[in-house]
């Protein structure tokens, strides 16, 4: 028995060397010659083609926004699918949380979380941020809930059906307002060009349709991901779970 | 930022990565695991990516580990958890 | 027609069904239907459309993402239209409508399936795979009350993340050398990276889409994870999700490599003949009938990754009509298995005797299909492995060829094995358990468009059509042309 | 800087494939693929660096910016791969519901 393994470990160990010596050797550092390619067109063009003054969100909400719309639905086929894992499963609460005044302070404390979160979602198009960052915080507040208070709080206070509102409305905006740009510009998630107003940069109305995608994704990804920690937290041995079915 | 710094930090990540590979107590795995997506987000603060960062420092070190002790706690067995006798 | 409406729709679908489910219960059935019949409409439409290549948000092709129709993606658009439509219909008649879970991955994985199938941007093909790879990890542990259905997805969700990892680091690699995305600028410029540089993109790439397809190395997963899954999702999951890897495979490697560097097709007739052996092998001591099939699925990805290793026009044309081919007589034979064995209240072989005084039509379409897919002349089975013997003897590639041919003895002799127990006489009377009208009617359609293939070598807009693919496909000009007018 | 940081990701990368292919227990497995996808962010990230640069946000503040195409990625991989590490343990835990242990060896159908 012993000797398999170390064998095992052994050829774990060459084949992961031999690629780590591959992959190096195919490493290319050309010596720094100025951005080429898109990159450059993204660096220049972002002021021009969107109004937003990340360049990063710029990229992700409209010269690629495609991408994003499928990385959002990344998040939509897991926690679809960790609900499906998971369905029908009792509520429990797992513990009965923490002190009076560890839950007073949080009390005062969620408020200034949730303000934080919309900031982020709503400024992505100025500073670092954007909806999946702000969506990911609000999500935070759930995983805060279910330590301080118990995970039968927070079922309490917000649905699993309202979560899956908000997500799947969150998702049919982003199509939607690409649909808009198909309609009036020609293409999927056309931006500027399909009438969206550009705004001045700098400001918090600017860069047409960035900041509603931002809202959109940030709707998703908040209560997506909610619903994925709250599925997982919530499930309990199940005694008519042990015996598997055939076939 | 001096190369000397980075050179420290990229060695303290791979430490922290074969920590989290080959430590026997799980618990502690993921604990490295956590620390080296904070090494990792710091990193990229000095690549000047502070977008990849707060989403590193937050999804990475953050959700993915509160995941992981979720599912470390629930794969427990029964009776071993203080709180779950205090329950019934 | 734009081609982005073949993606959206299925997006829609699945992004408006848990609204039913919240508001109006009643009509998840109706919309389930109705999102399916538009969904397939619509890819038919974006195919018969001709061939173009549009961009998202009205930029230039290097900026932003474009999506193209040519005729390769035009044939792998009508299979997908096909194979989807086939069994969302078995899936609606196996679970009802109340799993509506199920159906939002269902056409989260359809979308997808159109988005690779289409898309013209490497990181993009990524993302889409990442969506396709996360919907088919859950559809195949669907339903979550059957073990082995969880950990065969499990076991499918290690490989093919691993398999995802080693796309995106191939796809890094490449941007890294070059700072493009489009495919058709980079199968310009890629060629002028360095040597080392070139290998591990392709490497990587390569490695990623064999396990993602199921390909020798990275195998493990696929006879699990098709035999433990539900019939409708087992028939999904040899009928198209195996072939969008594999058209992964051919656009990537005639696209990107082709003129860069022609070993990568000496390496993809090597695995795909170890994998037929293997495949064809493992068939054979299987006796579970779904395992049979499962494995008979790993030889004929092996056959189709052979005639890609072709690297010719007939070649391409041979992959794609066997891709066809693979898909509805695979597809068939999952669903009559799926049939016989809910009859037998067992996947064995050789509890499933007696089976064809109790359902006759259905197990006449299996030996059909088995007859097809063993490659008995002149069904359509016949017909894409002899377009396969012509390329591979133009290559020179003797090994591969005459592996295919004893593929073909080897398949018989298990296929034959139970036909036999089907219509050896039975101890017990089987049972008379509730039946499958439109398992029945898929199952029948399904032979239909098996003939009609038989016949497509001597139906001329077919034969030109196979043809074209090939010869469009295999320098990539007309493909580099279309993107960058 | 710019090959340590090369070097360093292809060493975490292989970190991560080493304890996929060694390891018994299913969370380490979990962790391999955490790891990998950390080492390939990381390669992605680095070559988007440009010496001296600052980051991408109009105005540019004091310099040539660094490529932001690359962080885009980055964002999209690190999202994606939160989400199959999300799904892994969910199948973890959905596993050891049936067999009450993570160890490869002892559950049947993850063997061969």
């Amino acid at each position: 028995m012993k000797s398999p393994r170390n064998l095992q470990r052994l050829g774990a160990l060459a084949l992961s060397l031999a690629l780590g010596w591959w992959l190096w050797q195919g490493v290319t550092i050309s010596p720094f010659q100025g951005i080429t390619g898109p990159a450059a067109r993204y660096i220049h063009g972002t002021a021009r083609d969107t109004g937003a003054a990340n360049v990063v969100a710029a990229i992700l909400f409209d010269y690629r926004g495609f991408d994003t719309l499928g990385e959002a639905s990344v998040i939509y086929t897991t926690v679809c699918g960790v609900a499906l894992l998971f369905a029908k499963r009792r509520y429990r609460r797992s513990s009965h949380g923490l002190s009076f005044i560890v839950k007073r302070s949080m009390a005062l404390l969620v408020p200034f979380i949730l303000l934080y979160a919309s900031s982020i979602i709503v400024m992505g198009h100025l500073s670092p941020g954007g909806g999946f960052q702000g969506g990911s915080v609000m999500a935070t507040v759930t995983i805060l809930f279910c330590v301080i208070y118990g995970s039968s709080f927070e079922a309490a206070r917000v649905s699993p059906k309202v979560k899956e509102t908000i997500e799947s409305s969150g998702a049919l905006l982003f199509v939607l307002i690409g649909l808009v740009g198909l309609v009036t510009g020609g293409a999927f998630l056309t931006n500027i060009a399909a009438g969206f107003p550009r705004g001045t940069m700098g400001q918090l109305f600017s860069g047409g349709t960035i900041p509603l995608l931002n809202i959109a994704v940030g709707m998703k990804v908040g209560a997506g991901l909610s619903t994925l920690f709250y599925s997982m937290v919530k499930i309990l041995e199940d005694p008519t779970e042990s015996s598997p079915p055939e076939v | 930022m001096s190369i000397t710094f980075f050179a420290f930090l990229a060695a303290f990540l791979i430490v922290t990565a074969l920590t989290a590979s080959e430590a026997r107590d799980m618990l502690s795995a993921v604990i490295a695991l956590s620390v080296f997506g904070i090494l990792m987000a710091i990193i990229f603060v000095i690549l000047q990516a502070p977008d990849v960062a707060l989403t590193q420092a937050i999804i990475n070190s953050g959700l993915v580990t509160s995941l992981f002790l979720v599912a470390y706690s629930q794969t427990r067995k029964r009776g071993d958890d203080p709180d779950r006798e205090n329950d019934r | 027609m734009n081609p982005v409406l073949a993606i959206v729709a299925p997006f829609l679908a699945a992004f408006t069904i848990p609204l039913f489910f919240v508001f109006r219960k009643r009509w998840i059935g109706s919309s389930i239907v109705l999102f399916g019949i538009l969904s397939a409409l619509l890819s038919l439409f974006v195919a018969a459309g001709g061939e173009r290549a549009v961009v998202m948000g009205g930029w230039n092709p290097e900026v932003g993402i474009t999506l193209v129709v040519d005729s390769l993606s035009t044939a792998f658009l009508i299979l997908a239209a096909l194979g989807f439509s086939a069994s969302l219909s078995a899936a609606t008649e196996a679970f009802g409508y109340g799993p509506w879970r199920f159906y939002v991955l269902f056409f989260l994985s359809w979308a997808a399936t159109n988005g690779i199938i289409l898309t013209g941007d490497l990181f993009n093909l990524f993302v889409f795979f990442e969506i396709f790879s996360v919907a088919a990890y859950l559809v195949v542990a669907y339903p979550p009350r059957s073990w082995q259905a969880i950990e065969a997805g499990f076991k499918y969700l290690i490989f093919g993340t691993v398999g995802a990892l080693f796309l995106l680091i191939g796809i890094a690699y490449a941007f890294m050398a070059t700072g493009q995305l489009n495919m058709a600028i980079l199968a310009r410029v890629l060629p002028r990276a360095p040597e080392t540089t070139l290998s591990v993109v392709i490497g990587c790439l390569v490695v990623g889409l064999f396990i993602k397809s199921g390909t020798v190395p990275g195998h493990f997963w696929l006879p699990d994870a098709h035999s433990s899954a539900q019939t409708p999702v087992s028939a999904l999951l040899s009928g198209v999700f195996v072939k969008v890897s594999l058209y992964a495979l051919i656009r990537l490697t005639f696209l990107l490599f082709g003129n860069a560097d022609g070993r990568v097709f000496f390496v993809l007739l090597l695995f795909g003949t170890v994998t037929l052996c293997l495949g064809h092998l493992m068939a054979f001591q299987q006796e579970d009938i779904k395992r049979l099939l499962a494995y008979s699925t790993v030889a004929q990805v092996g056959t189709i990754v052979i005639a890609i290793g072709c690297a010719s026009a007939g070649g391409i044309a041979a992959a794609v009509y066997h891709a066809f081919n693979h898909m509805a007589a695979k597809m068939g034979l999952f669903l009559v298995a799926g049939v016989l064995a809910e009859d037998r209240a067992s996947r064995d072989i050789a509890q499933m005797r007696g089976l064809f005084r109790h359902r006759p039509l259905f197990v006449l379409a299996f030996c059909l299909f088995a007859a097809s897919i063993a490659g008995i002349p002149p069904l359509n089975g016949f017909m894409s492995k002899w377009f396969l013997l012509v390329a591979a003897a133009e290559r020179g590639a003797l090994i591969p060829a005459a592996a295919v041919v004893a593929g073909t003895v080897l398949s018989a002799a298990y296929y034959l094995r139970a036909i036999t127990a089907f219509f050896s006489p039975a101890e017990t009377e089987p049972p008379h358990l509730r039946p499958h009208p439109v398992t029945g009617a898929i199952v029948m359609l399904l032979a239909l468009l098996g003939l009609v293939l038989a016949l497509a070598p001597y139906i001329d807009p077919l034969r030109e059509g196979l043809l074209a693919v090939g010869s469009d496909t295999s320098s990539g000009a007309r493909y580099i042309g279309r993107v960058l007018q | 800087m710019l090959p340590i940081s090369y070097g360093t990701a292809i060493i975490v990368f292989c970190i991560g494939l080493y304890t996929i292919l060694s390891k018994r227990n299913l969370f380490k497995t979990v962790i391999g693929l955490s790891l990998m996808e950390g080492g390939v962010l990381m390669l992605i990230t680095s070559s988007g660096y440009v010496p001296g640069g600052v980051p991408a946000l109009l105005p540019f503040a004091g310099g040539e910016p660094v490529n932001p195409l690359p962080h885009s990625f980055t964002l999209t991989a690190i999202v994606i791969g939160a989400a199959d590490v999300a799904l892994a343990l969910a199948f973890i835990i959905k596993i050891h519901r049936r067999y009450g242990t993570v160890d490869i060896d002892k559950i049947r159908g993850l063997r061969g």
